[in-house]
């Protein structure tokens, strides 16, 4: 997961990003012996018994709100669970609380790397090193599970590698294209 | 007889248990990303059929022909996809003296193409969409925009040999033909390797209906209550059931009708689909048959109580076709299906292959699951993305969506997405429930919503998520089930803690 | 409407089903060692009741009362078993506000004691077993040899508050009443705090085939297509069916006149059951009525597509009964039950509680299966062992079997034992498949083969046994699915010896 | 499991007993790079295919018999494992191939222990010790899952200990009663 595991009885405070919106949340066990803590976030406060299950965690909510659910949880990448909840699939951002990290934000600057979304074939490289792009214009296709997925260029700027040929297997991540971005009149400061 | 199933997945899984439950024996292929698949274990023999890519196994005849040869195998079911449409594979079984559980290949071949398929139909009397035959390569830029003016804007380019929406273009008037034309082409011919196009109209507003039948190859076919499959995503079918609110007893007899006199024509035989365009007037236009098994069939199977595999199978072995045609075209209650790809919708509804860590399918009263993967499968990059398909029954349309909703809602996959979270959404749309919709109807509220997640959590789900998410980060989630008894977590976490150190 | 379902396992998940589908609000209740059970996950609220042992949690009625009132539930389902027919519970649901979703506590007082019962019975003119009212413990020994000659031999001695072949004897001759007496009382006396018991005649051959029927309260009763529960283990039902072989036109109608009669004697109000025996003449006797839902109500939905637990819920909140008569009266087909429990069939069904390392329920067309369980649940050592029910749909009775024993072939399930072997046996015998059998027969047969494995192997199967069992000591065996990727088993070995040096 | 891994390639040699039948069995992997292994005893000799899965193995066998099965495979007991086959339950010993051990035989002699067969409540204890017993007579019973299961001394004898009373609550294979064989005129050699 996505932080070293702390001690019994020992309090995290961590940052949960859902949605584009950022809480700082605070865990607390109540006792090594009891399988509740108490987890809080600004004016929130609920105290939760969690018991893991296969792939996963049943809570209940003996604290009052008596809210049960079966929530299924995989990391999908560092500090980036995948919950799954009544139907509903919820991409969270899980970083430790104090580093802030607010995710989203991406500089428009420098070098950008173009990475397979998921395993898959490559069927099309449509740049080559040099050739100017504008963000939203395609850049190579990979297909899996029979569909074509176009890779856009996600700014302005000038190829500056291009790492695959058609055929190649590629794995989920694997850098495809490096787009160097176009000089922008704004830059966000993290 | 002795079935060799040509076929993975799901559809393997349902043509596995039709066998077993008719006590024959029964034989499966699988290639090297699906030793461990579900369909592998649910046969009484196996056999590996090469690498992983469909080319090297799913779609390699011989190699499926020698896996027949060795295990005795006197018949090959295709399912669907793959080969189930392909003559050469069918004289190959023939050839090697294997029944083939479908139609002969003179009626794919004619019934396949698509403007063969709608030659046959004008024949036969029955109605097709205003539309050209196949356009050869050689004709003119001038002679090309003759013809779409003649057939009227707005049209569809279509591929002859054309499917799940390739080599398919919507032209909304004259411009926009020779570009259209020329972008179809290079599409199909990549896909199929067959560029042939034509044009036909496009009919604004319609629904696409379709009629089951049985034929028994001797002239007799029943034709089955219609399946409604509008909700598609860039024509691929996404939610089906039976019957369409939009078809009334005069239309579905006449549906019906005309299902007969085309599949009659071809005396047709085993399990086959005419699909129709219905117009909001309810006239219906033939636009082509499939030659197989359909995947949405559980629909007409769960109204009509008849079991179409254990059909194709019988018809097969030669038995008589004693379906009671009243029953067929008779619809007890309402089903829905819906068809749950592995794909995160919140990304574009991209292809999302990866190991299931934990999966709970739906169950419970009213309710099919026919999926084709379990917990600790690893969903492979090489095939369509379709996991399982859930469907649902009840006396009534509305009492079978919200019997789907419940059960997607406890639908539990854990380690990769699906498109569930889109499919309860336009579950609970107005249009849907009031059935008020045609083909079009999913592209354009997906593309009125786009980059909003199909996960809109109320106050108390977002909670519930923070505090997961938290938590997940506090302990270690195994990643299956295997909490020690007595165990708290946290008394977990501190022993994974001294494991590290 | 919020309904706490006051129960567990299946038929908890079963009712929380049914909640969602209608869009009901719904409670679950749980014991310590139920903490992750199904039902719990299952429900929108979960609430502890207490410790694992049933009287200090499931049966505690302050307990389940104070659950209801935390909520805010105002409704109380209370399954089957537990407190479903304890009517102190259902007055202190009236005392608390909160609707109890079945017949009123008179009702069930009425119909629940047996010689009460049958009492009304021959009130409303339906016919009874012959036998006696309830045996005063003052009468002398030759008193009760005395009333026994008047029922005549062989004979049933019946604790009143009887269930579950608990404080029932079968006396063969006048020299085994009193010794008969004395073990029924004492045997009743502990089982459920009362000791009296009463003589009904023994019906030899006799099936054992009961009515469903739900009324409204206000002297509407329907009744439905019979129930055939004959197979039965010690008094306990094993496999249950719709409709009965046994039951004519003529005998379907007179027994669904008589369970109307008694019904609407007592205006009945929910689900019920009315339980008979049939002689081999035909003739039926009324044996006690269920006031509640009962275990084998998924044969009645399936042949009749009509659903008893969102009819139980529409009568509670007050709606009409409008249940189709003629359809509640018709089978569709035919549908079979069989219980899962966990059980070890080879030791002399001695329970089989324990961890479940893997569980794949039987699926696809036709098969419904109801579980309480899951992956990872630690089946527990406190309440009753069933921990699933597989029902099959199919046009005949045949296809039913077929279905039923491939889906109970694909039932995965590790780390405890269960009844299906022996399921699985029944099934293949030629007086289960030819319908020609009464309430003795499996008890009979069973007793036949005593000793024997329920597991027969063939030659291939032995094989692949032997093989398991030395893999199984060669590898370690992952109690969940975590094989590597790309691992091949010997390296895995390897590297467990590694860790272990 | 029942037996040390052993290092990949290396034969091992086992005994299993099913249904009363014991087999000398040879496990010999065909290679660290395949799944396969041979497994053979007296005439008989299988490739096999074998990937461990949730709770068990799918095999399969390409070495000509083709015939593909899941097993799911738990251990009950040292040397014990149950298996599941196509819905049927199958209990097998194995052991380590060069100690003869045959099961089932236990000598008729000296103290015998009846133990609890599952976990659950003692509802009854009907001997002391001292008492004279006859095989098959009732000693005690559990109760579990609603059930009561009466425990029969396994010879004739003498109750030698009675460890439960009743309302005790027991694990499996807890010891309740042990009973002294009378001595008997038949003694199996191992």
């Amino acid at each position: 997961m996505t932080s070293t595991p702390t001690p019994p009885g020992r309090t995290l405070r961590l940052h949960v990003e859902i949605a584009g919106s950022v809480r700082q949340v605070t865990v607390e066990p109540v006792s090594v012996d009891s399988s509740q803590a108490r987890v809080s976030w600004d004016e929130t406060s609920y105290v939760v018994d969690a018991v893991p299950r296969a792939g996963g965690f049943s809570l209940t909510m003996p604290g009052g709100s008596w809210a049960s659910r079966e929530v299924t949880c995989h990391t999908v990448a560092p500090g980036e669970v995948m919950l799954g909840l009544d139907g509903l699939q919820i991409r969270a951002r899980v970083g430790d609380g104090r580093r802030a990290q607010p995710a989203g934000a991406a500089g428009a600057e420098g070098d950008h790397v173009v990475a397979a979304p998921m395993p898959g074939r490559v069927v099309r490289v449509s740049v080559e090193p040099g050739d100017v792009v504008t963000r939203g214009q395609g850049l190579a296709a990979v297909e899996a599970m029979k569909m074509e997925n176009e890779l856009a260029s996600p700014v302005d700027g000038v190829v500056s590698e291009v790492r695959v040929s058609v055929d190649d297997t590629v794995e989920a991540g694997a850098v495809m294209v490096v787009v160097s971005a176009a000089v922008s009149p704004q830059v966000d400061h993290d | 007889m002795k079935i060799l199933v040509a076929n993975r997945g799901e559809i393997a899984v349902r043509i596995l248990r039709a066998c077993r439950e008719m006590g024959v024996p029964s034989v499966a292929v699988f290639s090297a990303c699906d030793r461990t698949a579900l369909h592998v274990g649910l046969a009484d023999e196996a056999v590996s059929i090469g690498a992983s890519p469909a080319a090297e196994s799913y779609l390699n005849i011989e190699r499926v022909i020698a896996a027949a040869r060795a295990t005795g195998a006197t018949a090959v079911h295709p399912g669907y996809g793959f080969l189930a449409e392909n003559a050469g594979f069918v004289r190959a079984c023939g050839d090697e003296g294997l029944t083939f559980i479908g139609p002969s290949p003179d009626v794919i071949e004619t019934m396949g193409g698509k403007t063969a398929a709608r030659r046959a139909a004008i024949e036969a009397g029955v109605p097709v969409v205003p539309g050209t035959e196949a356009l050869p390569d050689t004709l003119t830029d001038d002679a090309l925009c003759g013809r779409a003016d003649e057939i009227g804007y707005p049209l569809f380019i279509k591929a002859v040999a054309g499917g799940g929406g390739r080599g398919m273009r919507r032209v909304a008037d004259r411009a926009g033909v020779v570009v259209g034309v020329a972008a179809a082409r290079s599409e199909a011919g990549a896909a199929f390797g067959e560029s042939t196009v034509y044009f036909e109209r496009l009919v604004e507003g319609a629904r696409h209906v379709e009629v089951q039948v049985l034929g028994d190859g001797h002239g007799v076919v029943v034709p089955f209550v219609e399946r409604e499959c509008s909700i598609q995503r860039r024509h691929q079918k996404v939610i089906e059931e039976s019957p369409s609110v939009a078809v009334t007893p005069a239309i579905r007899a006449a549906l019906a009708e005309a299902a007969v006199a085309l599949s009659t024509a071809v005396s047709y035989a085993s399990a086959g689909t005419l699909e129709f365009l219905l117009d909001p007037e309810g006239r219906f236009y033939f636009l082509e048959m499939n030659t197989r098994l359909q995947v949405e069939h559980p629909v007409t199977e769960l109204v009509t109580g008849i079991d179409l595999v254990q059909w194709q199978i019988r018809i097969a072995r030669g038995e008589p076709l004693t379906v009671d045609p009243a029953r067929a075209l008779t619809a007890v209650g309402h089903a829905i299906e819906c068809r749950v790809y592995a794909e995160d919708p919140d990304a574009g509804f991209l292809p999302a292959p990866g190991r299931i860590t934990v999966l709970r399918g739906p169950s419970g009263p009213g309710v099919r699951d026919d999926s084709g993967v379990e917990a600790g499968f690893d969903v492979p990059v090489f095939y369509d993305s379709m996991i399982s398909k859930v469907s649902t029954w009840a006396p009534d349309r509305a009492g079978a969506i919200a019997r789907m909703r419940s059960a997607l809602h406890e639908y539990q996959i854990g380690g990769i997405t699906t498109a569930i979270p889109a499919l309860l959404w336009v579950l609970a749309q107005d249009r849907f429930r009031d059935g008020a919709f045609d083909t079009s109807f999913l592209d354009g509220v997906l593309a009125a919503r786009a980059g909003e997640s199909f996960s809109d959590l109320t106050a108390e789900q977002t909670d519930l998520a923070v505090i997961a998410a938290a938590l997940s980060a506090y302990l270690s989630v195994p990643p299956t089930a295997a909490a020690a008894v007595g165990a708290t977590p946290w008394r977990q976490a501190a022993r994974l803690e001294g494991v590290g150190q």
